[in-house]
C-alpha cells in the first residue's frame, strides 16, 4: 500500500482497527497520495485522511457501481490492460436475462429456495450452445441441494472448458461482458448516489477524479476493506464491485493497486487456509456434499475438471495428498485413499445454523475455543438461549469470558428469562495458554506465516490447543481402541502420533511439516515437497495443506525465516513464507503488459527477461516461471499447460479476470443492489427491495424491523452500525480484562449527531436505551458532529455508530451492555456471514429497565411496530410484494407515497 | 548554578563533563491516530498503576484525563468546526507575519508567503489528537524547586526523579508551569480483584507519596534504546532522537505544512528565548495551546527568583526594623 | 547528587535472560514484537525493530501484551459447573479431559447418522459443535479440523465467519 | 433532563463537575455537580478556550499542615525578635515568654511540615543540598539555623525555670555564656524564616501566588509581627509588653498596606481567587480581626484582659490571612481560566511592546 497514488479505505476503520499497518498510508500520504476514507462516521481514520465522505450504512453498491459507470462513460478505463487481461470481451450465451430486464433479478431464479440456476449466464459456445462442466449437468446439482449451493464450489471457481469461448475483442457485440456490464451500471449515475447512499454530488465527483486520475500505467489506486463490507447481507457482492473497478482501471496485481483485505484476528486467514470451517477442507477444497460427492469421482468431477486452465486442474493431486497425510497406508488407491472416511454435508451447517439446531435440543455438546459468542456473536440472546439448551460446554479461554459464566450474570439471568438452578448445562472452564507459551503459526492478512518461538511455559494448569486436542485425541482413540464398528474406522486410522516434550506440548514444527506434506515414495521417500506442483494425485505424496506447501521446503521451517527487514527490499522476501510458495502480491503478471514489459517504470514489479526466457522482478512471480509472454497453448491442453502468455489470473477457468461470473456467485453475475434486511428507505433502482437469495431465519427470536413503506417502519425509524474501537478486541475478551486498556474506554457508549440528540432529547454524556426489534440495551451518549445525518430518497436519515467489545459479565475489570444483542441474523448467500453492519432501531433518553421490565419494553416496541415472523422475510418484492417504486419511474422523481 | 533563563545547555550546566548530546521528542500532532499506544507502552515499561475511576470523562475518546504521578503519557482529543479550523489557520498566519527571526530554512519561507498556498479539501470537521508528555525544559521549574535533590539533570539534558531520594514534599507539583509532575497517591480506583474467588491480587501500588513523571525512558536511554512510547507509535507521531535533530526536523515540517496552505500549524517549545529556554520535547500543534490544555506563555517562576529574594530580604529588613522601632520607640 | 541506584540505572531488556521473536496475538496485521524473560517469567513485550511489516511499532492492545500474560485477572486453574449448580468448584485437569473425553463419545454416539433418508453416506455426528479458531495457531487448527472431521462432528466454525 | 422513570436505577452519580461537550467553554467553578440534570445557568461566555475545562497546572498537593506552618513560622520569627528585644531592654518576662512561645510554634510547625510530606521518614532528605534555586532548600536550612539557636536559648530559659537543678554540671556557664549570642543569631534568621515561605509560594506556577511574587513576602512579614506581638500580649504581663503592642500596631498597618499594594499590582484575573469562595471570606476576616486587634492593642493595650484579646484576634488574622492565601492559590491552580487569561494578557502586552522573539508558540 506503501506505494500507491491513491487509497480508498470503504468499509474498514484502519486507523482504529490497523493501527500499525496504517503507517504504510501514511507513508503513502507523506509520498503525495491521496487518502479518502468513505464510512458513515467520521472515525480516527478520516482524521488523518484527505477526505471523509459520509454515506449510508448499506448502499456501497450505488456508489461503487455508479464509479463503474463513471469510468465507462468517459472512458476512463486502461484498455490495453481489460481487453488483454479481463473477460471483458467474452460473449455470454443468449439465455441470460440481467436485472435490468427482470427489475432486480437474474435469469434462473428459482423463487421457493431462492436460488439461482446459473447455467443461463455461462458464456456463450461456438455453436450457440454453454459452455459448461463436462459430465454430471448442473441441474442435477442444483435443485437436490435446497440450502446456498455457495459452500460446493471451493474457491477455485467452477470448473469449465476454456477452450470454446468466444470473444469479440472489438467489444462490441452486445452479447460480451463489457456491453453487459455498461447496460447493467447506466442507472447507477451520480444522483442516484446522492440519492441512495446521501452523498453530494461534489463529494462524488472528487472521490471519481482522484481514483482515475490516480489509474493507468503510471499510477495505482488501492482499495482497502474489512468487515464493514463483509458483515453485510450483500458482502461478498460489495468485494466484486469493487474488485470489477479495479480491473476496468487496471489495477489489479500491481504494486500500490489491487484490494487489501483487512482480516481481524490474529490467523483468521490462517483458520481459513487450514479451516475450522464447516464447508471447507485444507486449501480451499470443498468438504463433500451428500448428493453431489457421493464419490470420489463425482468429488474431484465437481471441482475442477481436467480441460479448465490454471492450478485448480491438479484438484485431484492435492486431495490425495490430504487424504494420505490424514489417514496415511489406510489411505490406498482401491478404497479411494479412504475419501468415504469424509463426512459429508447436508446443506449449509454454519454457526448461525448450528444454532438453531442447539435451540432445537440436537447438539449436545459445544467446545469454544477462543471466541466469546455470548457477547461477539449476533442476536446474542439467541446465542446465551441456545447454550442453555447444550447438555455440555467446554470454553477454553484466558479469562472468564461471558460465554463461560453466562449461566449466572447473563441478561437473561437479570430479566427473569432462564433462572441459575434450572440450566442443567455442565460447564468446563480450561485455562488455555497465550501466544508466548505455545510455538506455532499466525497467517496474516497478506498470506504470510510467521513463527513464534515459545517464551515460558504456560502457568498453573494452562495448557495449549494443540496439547489439548492431541490429549483428547489419544484418549479418544485408546477408548476406541478394541471397537470393530465401522464409524470408529477413521478415528482408528487416524495419524495421531506426535512427538511430545516433556510438559506434554506436541511439536508444533512436526505438524507444520505435515502440513508441508511430504514424499512417501520413491528415491527422495520422507523429504518435504518443496511445491504444490509436486504433488501427485497416485498416493505417492502426502500434503496436509497444498496451499502451504513450501512453507517447510527442505525442512527448513521458512515461516521462522527473520531476516531483518533493513537488510531486504520493500518486498521483504525473507521474512516468514507467504503462500501460495512466499509470492507476495497474486496475479502479478499483470504488473507487465501482453508483451511482458512493465506497464511504466515508477509501477515495475514483475516483467519477462528476454535473454534468460524466464520472469524476473522484485516479487516472486505468480506465473509459471519460463511461460513467454507470447505462447499460445494448444486448445484441448489441460491446467496450467493451458495458460497462454497473457493470462495473468492463473487461478481462474479461463486465465481472465472476471468482470463478469458466469459461475462462482450464487446470487448474481453481476452485482446490483438491493436494501439491507432493515432499511428505512425503498429500493430506488428496482422493485426488489432486499437480496433475492439471502438466507432467512424467520424465527420468533430473530423477527426484522419492518422496512420503507411498511406500516410500522416508523417505530424504529433510525439506522444503526457497528464497530471497533482500538482500545478494544473484539468481544473485549482480551481488553476488558486488562486494566491499561480498559480504563482507556471504559463504558459502552453509542455515537449521535447533535440533530438526532435534539430530536430525541438525549443529554450529552447522559445515558439512552437503545431498542430494536431483538433486544434493548442502555448506552451513555457521545453527541458528536462525527456522524452527519444525511438526505436519502428526500428524508433525513440518522445514523447511531454502537462499539461492541462490552459484555454483561462480573468479572472483567469494565463491562457494560453489549450492542451484538440488538443484531438480527439475516445471512449473505455465497459465504454465511451476517448482516451486522446495519439495522433499524429507536434510541430514547435514559436508562433501560431491569428484570422482566427489560423484556416487556422490546414487546411492546415489537407490538406497535406489528412485526411478525413474515417481516422482512419475504423473498421476492415484485409489484405484488412490497410497493416500490415501478421501475420504469425515473429514479431522480421522488416516489409519490411517503416512504 | 548557570543561568537561570534563556538559551543555554542544561546538561552542561549540570556539571556533566563528558559530552552526551541532548535527546528529546518530536511530536507531529498532525498525523497522530490517537490510538493511545503510546499512553499504554509507557505504563506497561515503568510499570505504572491503573488510575482513573473506570468512568467516561465527557471529553470525546479520552477518557485518561490529564498527565499525572501514574500517566506519563495522554492523548488529547479535540472535536472541532470548520469555523474553528478557519481561526486557527488565521492565529497561525498571524505566527508567521509576526516575522519570527528563525522561520525555518530560508526556502521554506519564501514558499510559506500566503497568497499562493491554497488550502486542500478545507474539512468541514476535524478531529484533533495529540500526544502528550513531559516537556523536559531547559530551565524545568520542577528541577530548580525540588530540595532534597530527587530530581536531577541527566547527561542527555532529561529531568528525572529518582523515586529513592523524593520524601514528597510537593514543591515541584506547584513548580511545573505545564502541570505535568504530581504526588502519587494511592486513591487509585479499588482495583476490581478484591471480587470472592479471584485468583491472584493486584500488585501493590509502588512509589506511593512520591513525585512522578516521565523519565523519558532514562533506563531505555542508558542501553541506548527508544523510550517505549517512540518505538511503539504507529505512525512515528512521537519521534525520538538528538534535541537539535528533533528541532530542525520540526521545522522542516511546519514549513512544508505551511507551504501546502495548512497555515494552521505551529510549533510548541521550539523557540529558546521563550519562558522555559525551549523545551525537551518539541510539539507540532493545530491550533491555539489552550485548545490542547497547554499554557500560551509558560514562565519557569525560577526565572524571576532573584527578584523574589530582594523583595524577601527587604521585608525582613523592615520587619527587624519594626521591631527596633518597637523597642527603641517607647521606653515605658 | 544522584544515588547509588540512580547510577546503577539499567533497562530490563538488558538485564532479560533471554528474547524470543513472537507475534501479537491481537488483529491481522500480524507485527512483530519481543519477548523478554528473566527468571522463567516475561518481564517485558514490545515491538520487533526487525519486522518489514510493522518495523518495531505496536498499537495499544499490542503494547499491553505484557500485561495479557501476566494480568492479575487470568484464570490459570480448571473450574467446573455441575448442572444447576449456582458456583464454579474447582476440578483437575486430568479429570476434566476424562470427563470430556467421555462426553465427546456419548455426544458422539447419540447424534450420529449413517446415511440419510435416501440412503446416501453421511458417516457423521450432530451432537457436537466447535467455534473458535481465528486466534489459534495454524497447527492447532490443523488437529481441531483433522480429529473433529475423523469424528464425524461437522459443525466447526470460527470468527472467520461471524 | 432525561425523563426516563428507571433513572431511579441510576447508581449514584458521583458529584461530577457539570461540563458541556466541545472545547469552547466557560470556566465553571467547581461545585457545579449534581446529578447533571440540573441545567446550569447560562453565563455569557467570555473569549477563552480550554481543554474540557481541565486544569493546566496542578496545585501542590499541600493541606492545612502547611498554611499552620507558615503560620506558626511567622509567629517563631517574630517572637524571637521580641525575645531578642526582651534580653537587650532587660525585659525578662517578655525574653523568656517570646522564646518558649517561638519554639512550641517552631515544634509544632517542624511537626506540621514533617507530617505533610508524601514520605515523612525521609524527612533528613531535605538536608542533601544546599541549593539556593530552591526556596525550601533555603528554607529547611534557615529553620535549622534559627532552631538551633533558639534551642540554646530555650535550653537556658528552662535551666533557669528549674532553677539550675538540671545535671548539667560544667556545661552550665558554657551555656550561660552562649546563650546572648545564641538569642542574636536566632534573631537574625528570624526575618528570613517569616519572609522564605512568601518566596516558597511565590516561586511557582500556581497563577496567584506568583503573579503575588512582588509583595507578598511583605504581606507575610507583617502577619508574621502582628501574630508574634499578638502571642506576646497574651502571655507577658501588660508592664513589659511597650514594645510587642507597638510592634503589632506596625504589623497590622504593614498588613493591610501590604495587601493592597499587592492586590492592586496583581493582574486582575489572576488576584480574583483572593476574593471569591472560602478564601475570600478569610481573607476579608482576617483584615477584620487585624484592624479590630489593632485598635485594640491602641486603645486598650494597658489593659491586660483587653491586650490578651485584641492578641488572640492579631493570632487569628494572621493564620486566616496564611490559610486564606494558600487556599487562594489552590483554587486559582485548579480553573484553567485563572492561567490561560493572564498569560495570554501578558503575551500580547509583550507582542504589543513589540517583543516577538520570546513566545513558545512559534511558525518556525
Amino acid at each position: 500500500m506503501a506505494n500507491a497514488d491513491c487509497i480508498v479505505i470503504q468499509g474498514s476503520n484502519m486507523a482504529e482497527c490497523h493501527p500499525v499497518g496504517y503507517q504504510w498510508v501514511t507513508e503513502a500520504k507523506a509520498r503525495g497520495a491521496k487518502v479518502i476514507h468513505v464510512d458513515p462516521r467520521f472515525t480516527r481514520t478520516s482524521a488523518v485522511a484527505d477526505k471523509h465522505v459520509p454515506i449510508r450504512a448499506g448502499s456501497d453498491i450505488v456508489l461503487l457501481g455508479a464509479l463503474i459507470n463513471h469510468v465507462l462513460a468517459h472512458n476512463l478505463w486502461f484498455e490495453e490492460y481489460v481487453v488483454a487481461y479481463t473477460n471483458a470481451a467474452t460473449l455470454v450465451n443468449d439465455d441470460y436475462r440481467d436485472a435490468e430486464d427482470l427489475d432486480g433479478l437474474f435469469s434462473g431464479f428459482d423463487p421457493e429456495s431462492g436460488q439461482y440456476d446459473m447455467s443461463t449466464w455461462a458464456y456463450a459456445e461456438g455453436d450457440g450452445g454453454r459452455v459448461s462442466g463436462p459430465e454430471g449437468d448442473p441441474e442435477h446439482g442444483a435443485e437436490s441441494v435446497p440450502e446456498a449451493a455457495g459452500q460446493q464450489l471451493g474457491s477455485g471457481g467452477p470448473p469449465m472448458e476454456h477452450a470454446r469461448m468466444q470473444r469479440d475483442e472489438t467489444l462490441q457485440d452486445p452479447r460480451t461482458v463489457f456491453q453487459i456490464l455498461k447496460r447493467h451500471y447506466a442507472r447507477y449515475t451520480p444522483e442516484m448516489v446522492q440519492e441512495v447512499c446521501g452523498i453530494a454530488p461534489e463529494d462524488f465527483a472528487y472521490l471519481a477524479r482522484s481514483i482515475t486520475e490516480n489509474s493507468g500505467r503510471e499510477r495505482t489506486t488501492c482499495f482497502a476493506y474489512a468487515v464493514g463490507w463483509t458483515q453485510h447481507s450483500l458482502g461478498a457482492q460489495f468485494i466484486r464491485t469493487a474488485s470489477i473497478l479495479q480491473l476496468l482501471l487496471g489495477n489489479m496485481g500491481r504494486p500500490g493497486g489491487g484490494i487489501m483485505a483487512l482480516r481481524g484476528h490474529a490467523s483468521i486467514q490462517g483458520s481459513t487456509d487450514i479451516p475450522t470451517l464447516f464447508n471447507l477442507l485444507p486449501g480451499y477444497l470443498p468438504m463433500p456434499v451428500a448428493g453431489t460427492h457421493d464419490t470420489f469421482e463425482d468429488y474431484l468431477d465437481a471441482i475442477a475438471s481436467k480441460k479448465q486452465k490454471g492450478y485448480w486442474a491438479e484438484a485431484d493431486a492435492y486431495t490425495v495428498s490430504l487424504l494420505k497425510a490424514w489417514w496415511g497406508d489406510a489411505a490406498t488407491a482401491d478404497n479411494d485413499w479412504a475419501y468415504d472416511y469424509l463426512p459429508r454435508l447436508t446443506g449449509a451447517h454454519g454457526t448461525f445454523q448450528t444454532l438453531t439446531s442447539m435451540l432445537d435440543d440436537e447438539v449436545e455438546g459445544y467446545f469454544l475455543l477462543g471466541q466469546n459468542p455470548a457477547v461477539g456473536s449476533s442476536n446474542g440472546r439467541m446465542q446465551r438461549m441456545a447454550m442453555s439448551h447444550l447438555k455440555w460446554l467446554v470454553v477454553r479461554d484466558l479469562n472468564l469470558i461471558e460465554s463461560a459464566t453466562w449461566w449466572k450474570d447473563s441478561p437473561e439471568i437479570a430479566s427473569g428469562e432462564l433462572r441459575t438452578e434450572d440450566i442443567e448445562t455442565e460447564v468446563f472452564f480450561l485455562p488455555a495458554a497465550t501466544h508466548v507459551e505455545k510455538a506455532g503459526t499466525f497467517t496474516q492478512t497478506q498470506r504470510l506465516l510467521q513463527w513464534r518461538h515459545q517464551a515460558v511455559a504456560p502457568p498453573g494448569e494452562c495448557q495449549s490447543e494443540l496439547q489439548f486436542f492431541h490429549e483428547l485425541g489419544k484418549r479418544i482413540r485408546q477408548r476406541l481402541a478394541g471397537s470393530t464398528d465401522e464409524r470408529d474406522r477413521p478415528l482408528l486410522d487416524l495419524t495421531w502420533d506426535y512427538p511430545t516434550d516433556a510438559h506434554g506440548e506436541p511439536d508444533a514444527e512436526v505438524v507444520l511439516a505435515e502440513i508441508n506434506g511430504r514424499h512417501l515414495q520413491g528415491p527422495d521417500a520422507g523429504r518435504p515437497l518443496s511445491s504444490f506442483t509436486e504433488m501427485r494425485a497416485d498416493g505417492s505424496t502426502s500434503g496436509g495443506c497444498w496451499i502451504y506447501t513450501g512453507v517447510y521446503a527442505d525442512g527448513v521451517n521458512r515461516a521462522a525465516a527473520r531476516k531483518p527487514g533493513q537488510e531486504q527490499g520493500p518486498a521483504a522476501l525473507e521474512w516468514g513464507w507467504a503462500w501460495p510458495a512466499n509470492r507476495r502480491i497474486l496475479y502479478n503478471r499483470a504488473s507487465a503488459d501482453p508483451q511482458g514489459r512493465p506497464w511504466s517504470e515508477r509501477k515495475k514489479h514483475v516483467w519477462w527477461d528476454e535473454e534468460q526466457r524466464t520472469w524476473v522482478g522484485d516479487d516472486v512471480p505468480d506465473f509459471p516461471l519460463h511461460l513467454a509472454p507470447g505462447t499460445r497453448p494448444d486448445p484441448d491442453a489441460g491446467g496450467a499447460a493451458a495458460l497462454a502468455g497473457d493470462d495473468p489470473f492463473i487461478m481462474q477457468a479461463d486465465g481472465k479476470g472476471w468482470l463478469y461470473a458466469p459461475k462462482g456467485m450464487v446470487d448474481g453475475p453481476l452485482p446490483s443492489h438491493y436494501e439491507p434486511q432493515e432499511s428505512p428507505v425503498a429500493n430506488a433502482l428496482y422493485t426488489q427491495q432486499r437480496n433475492p437469495s439471502r438466507v432467512l431465519m424467520a424465527r420468533q427470536d430473530n423477527l426484522t424491523a419492518p422496512s420503507a413503506g411498511d406500516p410500522g417502519a416508523g417505530v424504529y425509524p433510525y439506522v444503526f452500525t457497528t464497530y471497533r474501537l482500538t482500545e478494544h478486541h473484539t468481544a473485549g475478551g482480551m481488553s476488558r480484562w486488562l486494566p491499561y486498556l480498559a480504563e482507556l474506554q471504559p463504558e459502552m457508549f453509542c455515537e449521535v449527531s447533535p440533530e438526532l440528540a435534539e430530536e430525541c432529547g438525549l443529554e450529552p454524556y447522559g445515558w439512552a436505551t437503545v431498542v430494536s426489534p431483538r433486544a434493548a440495551i442502555e448506552v451513555r451518549v457521545l453527541v458528536t458532529d462525527r456522524m452527519t445525518p444525511l438526505v436519502v430518497r428526500g428524508r433525513t436519515v440518522h445514523q447511531i455508530g454502537l462499539p461492541y467489545h462490552w459484555g454483561v459479565g462480573d468479572d472483567a475489570v469494565v463491562s457494560g451492555d453489549a450492542a451484538n444483542d440488538l443484531l438480527g441474523l439475516t445471512l449473505e448467500p455465497n459465504v454465511q456471514i451476517q448482516d451486522s453492519k446495519v439495522g433499524s432501531c429507536h434510541i430514547r433518553p435514559g436508562r433501560r429497565p431491569r428484570g422482566p421490565a427489560l423484556l416487556d419494553l422490546v414487546a411492546e416496541y415489537q407490538a406497535r411496530a406489528g412485526v411478525t415472523v413474515e417481516t422482512g422475510n419475504t423473498r421476492l418484492d415484485g409489484p405484488g410484494g412490497a410497493p416500490g417504486p415501478d421501475p420504469d419511474t425515473d429514479p431522480t422523481t421522488h416516489p409519490t407515497r411517503e416512504n | 548554578m548557570g543561568q537561570l533563563a534563556g538559551p543555554t545547555d542544561p546538561a552542561a550546566d549540570a556539571h556533566w563533563e563528558h559530552q552526551h548530546p541532548r535527546k528529546g521528542f518530536f511530536t507531529d500532532t498532525s498525523i497522530c491516530i490517537g490510538c493511545k499506544a503510546c499512553e499504554v507502552a509507557c505504563k506497561e515499561w515503568n510499570q505504572n498503576p491503573q488510575d482513573g475511576d473506570l468512568q467516561l470523562l465527557e471529553s470525546s475518546y479520552d477518557n485518561t484525563g490529564a498527565l499525572g504521578a501514574s500517566t506519563w503519557r495522554h492523548v488529547a482529543f479535540v472535536e472541532q468546526d470548520g469555523e474553528r479550523i478557519e481561526e486557527a489557520r488565521e492565529s497561525g498566519r498571524a505566527l508567521v507575519s509576526l516575522g519570527m527571526p528563525r522561520v525555518g530554512p530560508p526556502e521554506a519561507r519564501a514558499a510559506a508567503e500566503p497568497g499562493d498556498s491554497t488550502p486542500p479539501d478545507t474539512p468541514e470537521f476535524r478531529w484533533l489528537m495529540s500526544s502528550d508528555v513531559c516537556k523536559h525544559c531547559t530551565h524545568a521549574g520542577c528541577l530548580d524547586v525540588c530540595p532534597t535533590g530527587a530530581l536531577f539533570r541527566t547527561e542527555h539534558g532529561t529531568v528525572v526523579v529518582q523515586d529513592d531520594i523524593c520524601n514528597g514534599c510537593g514543591t515541584c507539583v506547584a513548580g511545573c508551569p505545564f502541570g505535568v509532575i504530581e504526588r502519587r497517591t494511592d486513591g487509585t480506583a479499588a482495583p476490581r480483584t478484591e471480587r470472592e474467588g479471584r485468583p491472584g491480587s493486584e500488585p501493590a501500588v509502588p512509589n506511593v507519596g512520591v513525585a512522578q513523571k516521565c523519565t523519558l525512558c532514562y533506563d531505555r536511554m542508558v542501553d541506548d534504546q527508544t523510550p517505549a512510547c517512540a518505538q511503539t507509535c504507529p505512525t512515528t507521531s512521537i519521534k525520538y532522537g538528538d534535541h537539535d535533530d528533533m528541532v530542525d526536523q520540526a521545522r522542516q515540517r511546519v514549513a512544508e505544512m505551511h507551504a501546502q496552505g495548512r497555515t494552521e500549524a505551529r510549533l510548541y517549545g521550539a523557540n529558546e528565548l521563550d519562558g522555559v529556554g525551549g523545551t525537551g520535547s518539541v510539539f507540532l500543534l493545530l491550533d491555539e495551546p489552550e485548545v490542547y490544555g497547554l499554557p500560551p506563555d509558560p514562565r519557569v517562576p525560577t526565572a524571576d527568583l532573584p527578584r523574589m529574594y530582594r523583595r524577601a530580604g527587604l521585608a525582613a529588613a523592615g520587619m527587624l526594623a519594626a521591631a527596633a522601632v518597637a523597642f527603641v520607640g517607647g521606653r515605658s | 547528587m544522584t544515588s547509588e541506584r540512580t547510577r546503577g540505572t539499567t533497562a530490563r531488556t538488558t538485564t532479560a535472560d533471554r528474547v524470543v521473536q513472537s507475534v501479537c496475538p491481537y488483529c491481522a496485521v500480524g507485527c512483530g514484537q519481543r519477548v523478554y524473560v528473566k527468571d522463567e517469567k516475561v518481564v517485558q513485550i514490545e515491538g520487533d525493530p526487525d519486522s518489514p511489516i510493522s518495523r518495531g511499532r505496536l498499537c495499544p492492545k499490542g503494547s499491553a501484551s505484557e500485561q495479557l500474560v501476566n494480568a492479575p485477572g487470568r484464570q490459570t486453574e480448571v473450574l467446573y459447573r455441575a448442572p444447576r449448580a449456582t458456583e464454579w468448584q474447582r476440578l483437575d485437569l486430568d479429570t476434566a479431559v476424562d470427563m470430556v473425553t467421555d462426553r465427546f463419545l456419548e455426544s458422539r454416539r447419540n447424534g450420529w447418522q449413517d446415511t440419510d433418508d435416501q440412503g446416501r453416506l453421511l458417516r457423521r455426528t450432530m451432537g457436537i459443535a466447535s467455534l473458535g479458531g481465528a486466534t489459534l495457531d495454524n497447527e492447532e487448527n490443523y488437529l481441531i479440523k483433522k480429529l473433529f472431521t475423523a469424528a464425524g462432528a461437522i459443525q466447526i466454525e470460527n470468527q472467520a465467519r461471524i | 433532563m432525561s425523563l426516563s422513570e428507571f433513572d431511579s436505577y441510576r447508581p449514584p452519580e458521583p458529584p461530577r463537575r457539570r461540563r458541556r461537550d466541545g472545547a469552547r467553554r466557560r470556566g465553571t467553578g467547581p461545585g457545579g455537580g449534581g446529578d447533571g440534570a440540573r441545567e446550569m445557568p447560562m453565563v455569557p461566555e467570555p473569549e477563552f478556550t480550554s481543554y474540557y475545562g481541565r486544569p493546566v497546572v496542578k496545585p501542590a498537593p499541600w493541606g492545612h499542615e502547611v498554611a499552620a506552618y507558615l503560620f506558626l513560622g511567622g509567629v517563631a520569627g517574630g517572637s524571637a525578635l521580641l525575645a531578642l528585644g526582651g534580653q537587650l531592654t532587660g525585659r525578662d518576662a517578655l525574653r523568656r515568654n517570646a522564646r518558649l512561645g517561638s519554639v512550641t510554634a517552631l515544634a509544632l510547625g517542624g511537626a506540621a511540615l514533617v507530617k505533610d510530606l508524601g514520605r515523612p521518614e525521609r524527612f533528613l532528605h531535605m538536608l542533601r543540598t544546599f541549593k539556593p534555586t530552591s526556596p525550601m532548600s533555603m528554607g529547611t536550612w534557615i529553620l535549622s539555623a534559627f532552631g538551633a539557636g533558639m534551642g540554646i536559648t530555650v535550653a537556658a530559659e528552662a535551666d533557669r525555670m528549674t532553677g539550675s537543678r538540671l545535671p548539667l554540671g560544667p556545661l552550665r556557664p558554657v551555656l550561660r555564656a552562649v546563650e546572648g549570642p545564641a538569642g542574636v543569631e536566632a534573631a537574625v534568621f528570624a526575618g528570613p524564616l517569616a519572609a522564605y515561605t512568601a518566596v516558597l509560594l511565590a516561586d511557582t506556577a500556581t497563577p496567584t501566588w506568583n503573579e503575588a511574587r512582588e509583595d507578598l513576602a511583605f504581606v507575610f512579614v507583617s502577619s508574621a509581627s502582628l501574630a508574634s506581638a499578638g502571642l506576646a500580649m497574651i502571655t507577658t504581663p501588660v508592664d513589659e509588653t511597650g514594645p510587642a503592642r507597638r510592634l503589632a500596631v506596625l504589623g497590622v498597618v504593614g498588613d493591610l498596606v501590604a495587601t493592597r499594594v499587592m492586590e492592586h499590582r496583581m493582574d486582575p484575573v489572576a488576584a480574583e481567587p483572593l476574593h471569591e469562595g472560602k478564601p475570600g471570606a478569610m481573607l476579608a476576616w482576617s483584615e477584620r480581626l487585624a484592624v479590630a486587634g489593632g485598635l485594640g492593642t491602641l486603645l486598650g493595650g494597658r489593659h491586660r484582659a483587653v491586650a490578651a484579646v485584641s492578641g488572640a484576634a492579631l493570632l487569628a488574622a494572621s493564620a486566616l490571612t496564611r490559610f486564606g492565601v494558600l487556599e487562594a492559590g489552590l483554587r486559582s491552580a485548579e480553573d484553567p481560566r485563572y492561567t490561560i487569561e493572564p498569560q495570554k494578557n501578558r503575551l500580547a502586552a509583550r507582542r504589543a511592546a513589540g517583543i516577538t522573539d520570546d513566545s513558545i508558540t512559534t511558525a518556525g
